[in-house]
């Protein structure tokens, strides 16, 4: 579904985000993201995106280049997408009802199947008290979970999560990597970006570590048995 | 979504915007409007001044004084060319007891001066209003000359043609002006949406990011433009219609009475106007989209 | 920071954030020098009618024909009226024989003709030019028509009235724009000030949350304004100073060119544009940041 | 130093952030502030720096108090604390060096030392590389410690931080934890706030817990010898 072909990206200055990454992520996987602060994962998830074109290398996703891909054809690659970015990306004037159901509107999806939309997806991140509320009376955490049900509202074949549990309690973080979990387990790709421990060792199937842009690392993972000991 | 939802959407989007963001938009609205303001009162004192020049022209008289000695069969001849020429809408004669009339008349201190003379100094004369061009006129003037029972001419079209010339320097000026004004709206509209577009740049990356199109994030930026634009051409009008009653009020010199306020726009001048405000917000609303470079890059 | 640090320091950001942000403030500075340079176009309008005018009312002249039984006595008291009067800044005699020369200057066509004529219909005549007003110059007129040796009296001040109403509306209307169009600039560098604090509105907030001052914050907004305003003054100069000169190479009717062209704005009226333009910025960057409620609440 | 007084915050709409809150925080302690998402910990802090005023009760500053200052004295309380803002909050047209020295500018720092002050304080949180860099130019975790080096430039008696490490990664979380504690060694009050059950066991001399609103835990912590175990 995903692959990377000597992928390298260097941001004007010469800065090397990633470097020669070639890799293949098969439909239905769910993948963890690691590696230290700067060390290109976002940039990685931009890449798929088409936030950034990759400076050399090809990426196809289902089996288009993304880099070829004229900019009128990219909002439909994106919405085929779950998107959570790890500035959260909230739309300031929206309420947390119109940020969630705002690709739901424009593709005239009607009023009221929205509004259910929007109140079993705010459900599941615990924030269906906040359905009227502004990004900007929310507490950081809050924002980040609306971000994430902006991502899974349309149900989307792929999500790219950016940190999606940076500014959330170990508690709440393993609630929401459960509901990842859950949409894996209903055939979703997922690429999450996390620097938490819990995250990389608890979930998901395979792990990539990216170090100074480049790959060092990229084994499965197992769920291991250590929820119990590290409970807060 | 339909096209007419997405239209209804993209307006809904626009007035919310333009209702929350009001100092902003207010500014292009201010803008269109004192452009249209000032240059429907360029319009305005164009039109009338022109109709105040028409009527002047046509008020303009062609004075020929008789001859004392001029004989009959010559005035009789006179007499006919004048009826008898195209270029004559009036042809007046004035005996020189009327003279003496009008002029007690016009110095009504020296009434009783001039009725003391013991002999009346004014020549009859034939005041003619003329219509067609100062060329055709000076012909007909030279004409009356060859006669010969003329005793002198005195001619208003010198003046004449000063005011002719003010106002076709002041509609020249207006349309001048007008025309820089009108560009000067659409730009400041094109400003305004382009800035509305730079505020709320993260937005707009944001709706692009998860997938919006172009035209749904366009969209309500050009119907935020094109409804700036109407608002402005209405808030002239009504600043217009105002400053034209409003000076009605006043008491002005004839003169400016009659080249400020005979006539208010006309239906089709007032549409203009509107249509012009539109089109100048419709294109402010279209200017920034078409850049690839910008926040829509 | 000392004050002139401080300064320096606004002086800089203020023109980094220009430079960063110039299609903001190039509208700023295109409504200030659009404003400017339409407020310049009519004060220099207004000085030049003035003194065309002016021009005139020295041309304007009151012919006055005598009469052919007119005797030297009467000739010679009118004379002596007319030398001793303050009135008339020229006497100028005009005899039969000139008037003729001068009417077959002025009609070429008919030179032959009026040549061939038995006898020289045109009196003799003097002409006059005032100085004064009307009202003196009415009660002269009265006066010698009182001598009798007069046949008619030609008077150019009923134009003359009609040119001085003009000017004089051209004037009202002139200040009247000019002033709404500086309000107009001072309004839209706040609105450009205002917006800019609200494009940045995330910066300030973060200035203010780690400790800076109202005077640092606000300091280069308002030096933004008054950066932007000069600007637009010395644009709108430039514009005028090219339109002048421009203008002075086209072919334009004798009335235009002596309205528009005679004299170019004087040192005064320049430092009066460029203060205006400052001052428009110096309230537009101030207004913004006295309101409590907004961005600086 | 810090002392609240039955402090409550109810923002518009009814939301109570805070509720009945006292406690006197003594100057030179170390505090870390947790709780779940939502639970008033932002809101605890901004109260502190005055970016919002309690609605009931009193915050004493160094004996002043907070609410009753007036708008002019407001930046003269805040030079003298530094505060990690949970969305960073740094200037975007400034570079790094410029967001870092802003305050010693305006104090009137010439530029020599404001660049030695820059060096010296973004080596400690490993940025030194970016210091020409604008914001965006820079990783989540880049800016967040930029935001932490922004704190500590000037040396302040008192560090307010909002959730300081969560875009970083355990390791880097652990640096800029120890860097707090350094600071605090030399007799800083640090009050922090954060998700991060690492932080909350290893860093720090009290524990301050919100729940909804409520204190509902002040406990000393005492540094505790688990870093082995956990290490990812
Ligand atoms: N400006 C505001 N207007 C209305 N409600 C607000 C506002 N700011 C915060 N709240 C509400 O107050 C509560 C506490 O918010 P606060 O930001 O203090 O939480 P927090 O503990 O920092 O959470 P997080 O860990 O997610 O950052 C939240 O429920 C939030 O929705
Ligand atoms: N727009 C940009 N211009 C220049 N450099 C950039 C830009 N975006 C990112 N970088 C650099 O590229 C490197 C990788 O950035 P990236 O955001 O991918 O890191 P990351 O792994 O997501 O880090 P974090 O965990 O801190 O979010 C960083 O060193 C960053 O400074
Ligand atoms: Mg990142
Ligand atoms: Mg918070």
């Amino acid at each position: 579904m995903i692959e990377f072909f000597n992928v390298s990206m260097v941001y004007p200055g010469d800065k090397v985000a990633l470097s020669e990454i070639s890799l293949r992520i098969p439909r239905g996987q769910f993948v963890v993201l690691a590696g230290k602060s700067g060390a290109g994962k976002s940039t990685f998830l931009r890449l798929i995106y088409r936030a950034e074109v990759p400076s050399r290398g090809q990426i196809l996703v289902n089996g288009r280049n993304v880099a070829s891909l004229p900019a009128k054809k990219v909002p439909f690659l994106r919405r085929t997408m779950g998107i959570v970015f790890q500035d959260f990306s909230l739309i300031e004037r929206k309420t947390v009802f119109e940020n969630v159901t705002f690709l739901p509107h424009i593709l005239g999806v009607d009023a009221r199947t929205r509004r259910e939309l929007a109140e079993r997806t705010l459900k599941r991140v615990g924030l269906l008290d906040h359905i009227d509320a502004y990004p900007a009376e929310l507490s950081g955490g809050e924002q980040q979970r609306v971000a994430i049900a902006r991502a899974i509202v349309n149900g989307p074949d792929l999500v790219l999560a950016d940190e999606p549990t940076g500014n959330l309690d170990p508690d709440l973080s393993r609630e929401i990597m459960r509901l990842f979990e859950e949409i894996h387990l209903e055939g979703t790709t997922i690429v999450l970006a996390s620097h938490d421990p819990e995250a990389q060792k608890e979930f998901g199937q395979r792990l990539l570590v990216l170090d100074h842009g480049r790959l060092v690392a990229d084994r499965p993972l197992r769920v291991m048995e250590t929820e119990a000991a590290v409970q807060g | 979504m339909s096209l007419l939802q997405a239209l209804a959407y993209f307006f809904w989007e626009a007035v919310r915007n333009l209702l929350r963001g009001w100092r902003i938009s207010s500014l292009a609205v201010a803008t269109t409007a004192l452009s249209l303001f000032i240059g429907g009162t360029l319009v305005l004192l164009g039109t009338n001044l022109t109709r105040a020049v028409d009527q002047w022209r046509a008020d303009a008289q062609v004075v020929i004084y008789l001859a004392e000695d001029a004989s009959s069969d010559q005035l009789a001849a006179l007499r006919s060319g004048l009826e008898n020429s195209s270029v004559w809408t009036q042809v007046r004669e004035v005996s020189p007891e009327q003279a003496q009339i009008r002029f007690k008349q016009r110095f009504p201190d020296l009434a009783q001066v001039a009725g003391d003379l013991e002999r009346n100094p004014l020549p009859a004369s034939i005041e003619l209003r003329s219509r067609g061009s100062r060329v055709q006129v000076a012909a007909e003037i030279a004409e009356l000359v060859r006669q010969g029972a003329v005793a002198e001419i005195d001619d208003d079209g010198e003046w004449l043609e000063k005011m002719e010339a003010a106002a076709s320097v002041a509609s020249l000026l207006g349309l001048l002006i007008g025309g820089i004004l009108m560009i000067a709206a659409a730009i400041s509209i094109a400003s305004v949406v382009r800035l509305s577009t730079f505020v709320y740049r993260k937005e707009i990356a944001a709706m692009r990011l998860i997938g919006a199109t172009e035209f749904f994030i366009r969209g309500p930026f050009v119907v935020e433009g094109l409804v700036q634009g109407v608002a402005g051409s209405v808030v002239a009008l009504a600043a217009l219609w105002l400053g034209y009653y409003g000076l009605g009020g006043l008491e002005l010199p004839w003169f400016a009475r009659g080249a400020l306020l005979d006539f208010f726009l006309s239906g089709g001048q007032t549409s203009g106007l509107l249509a012009l405000g539109g089109l100048a917000g419709l294109v402010g609303g279209l200017i920034p989209l078409r850049e690839r470079t910008g926040v829509f890059g």
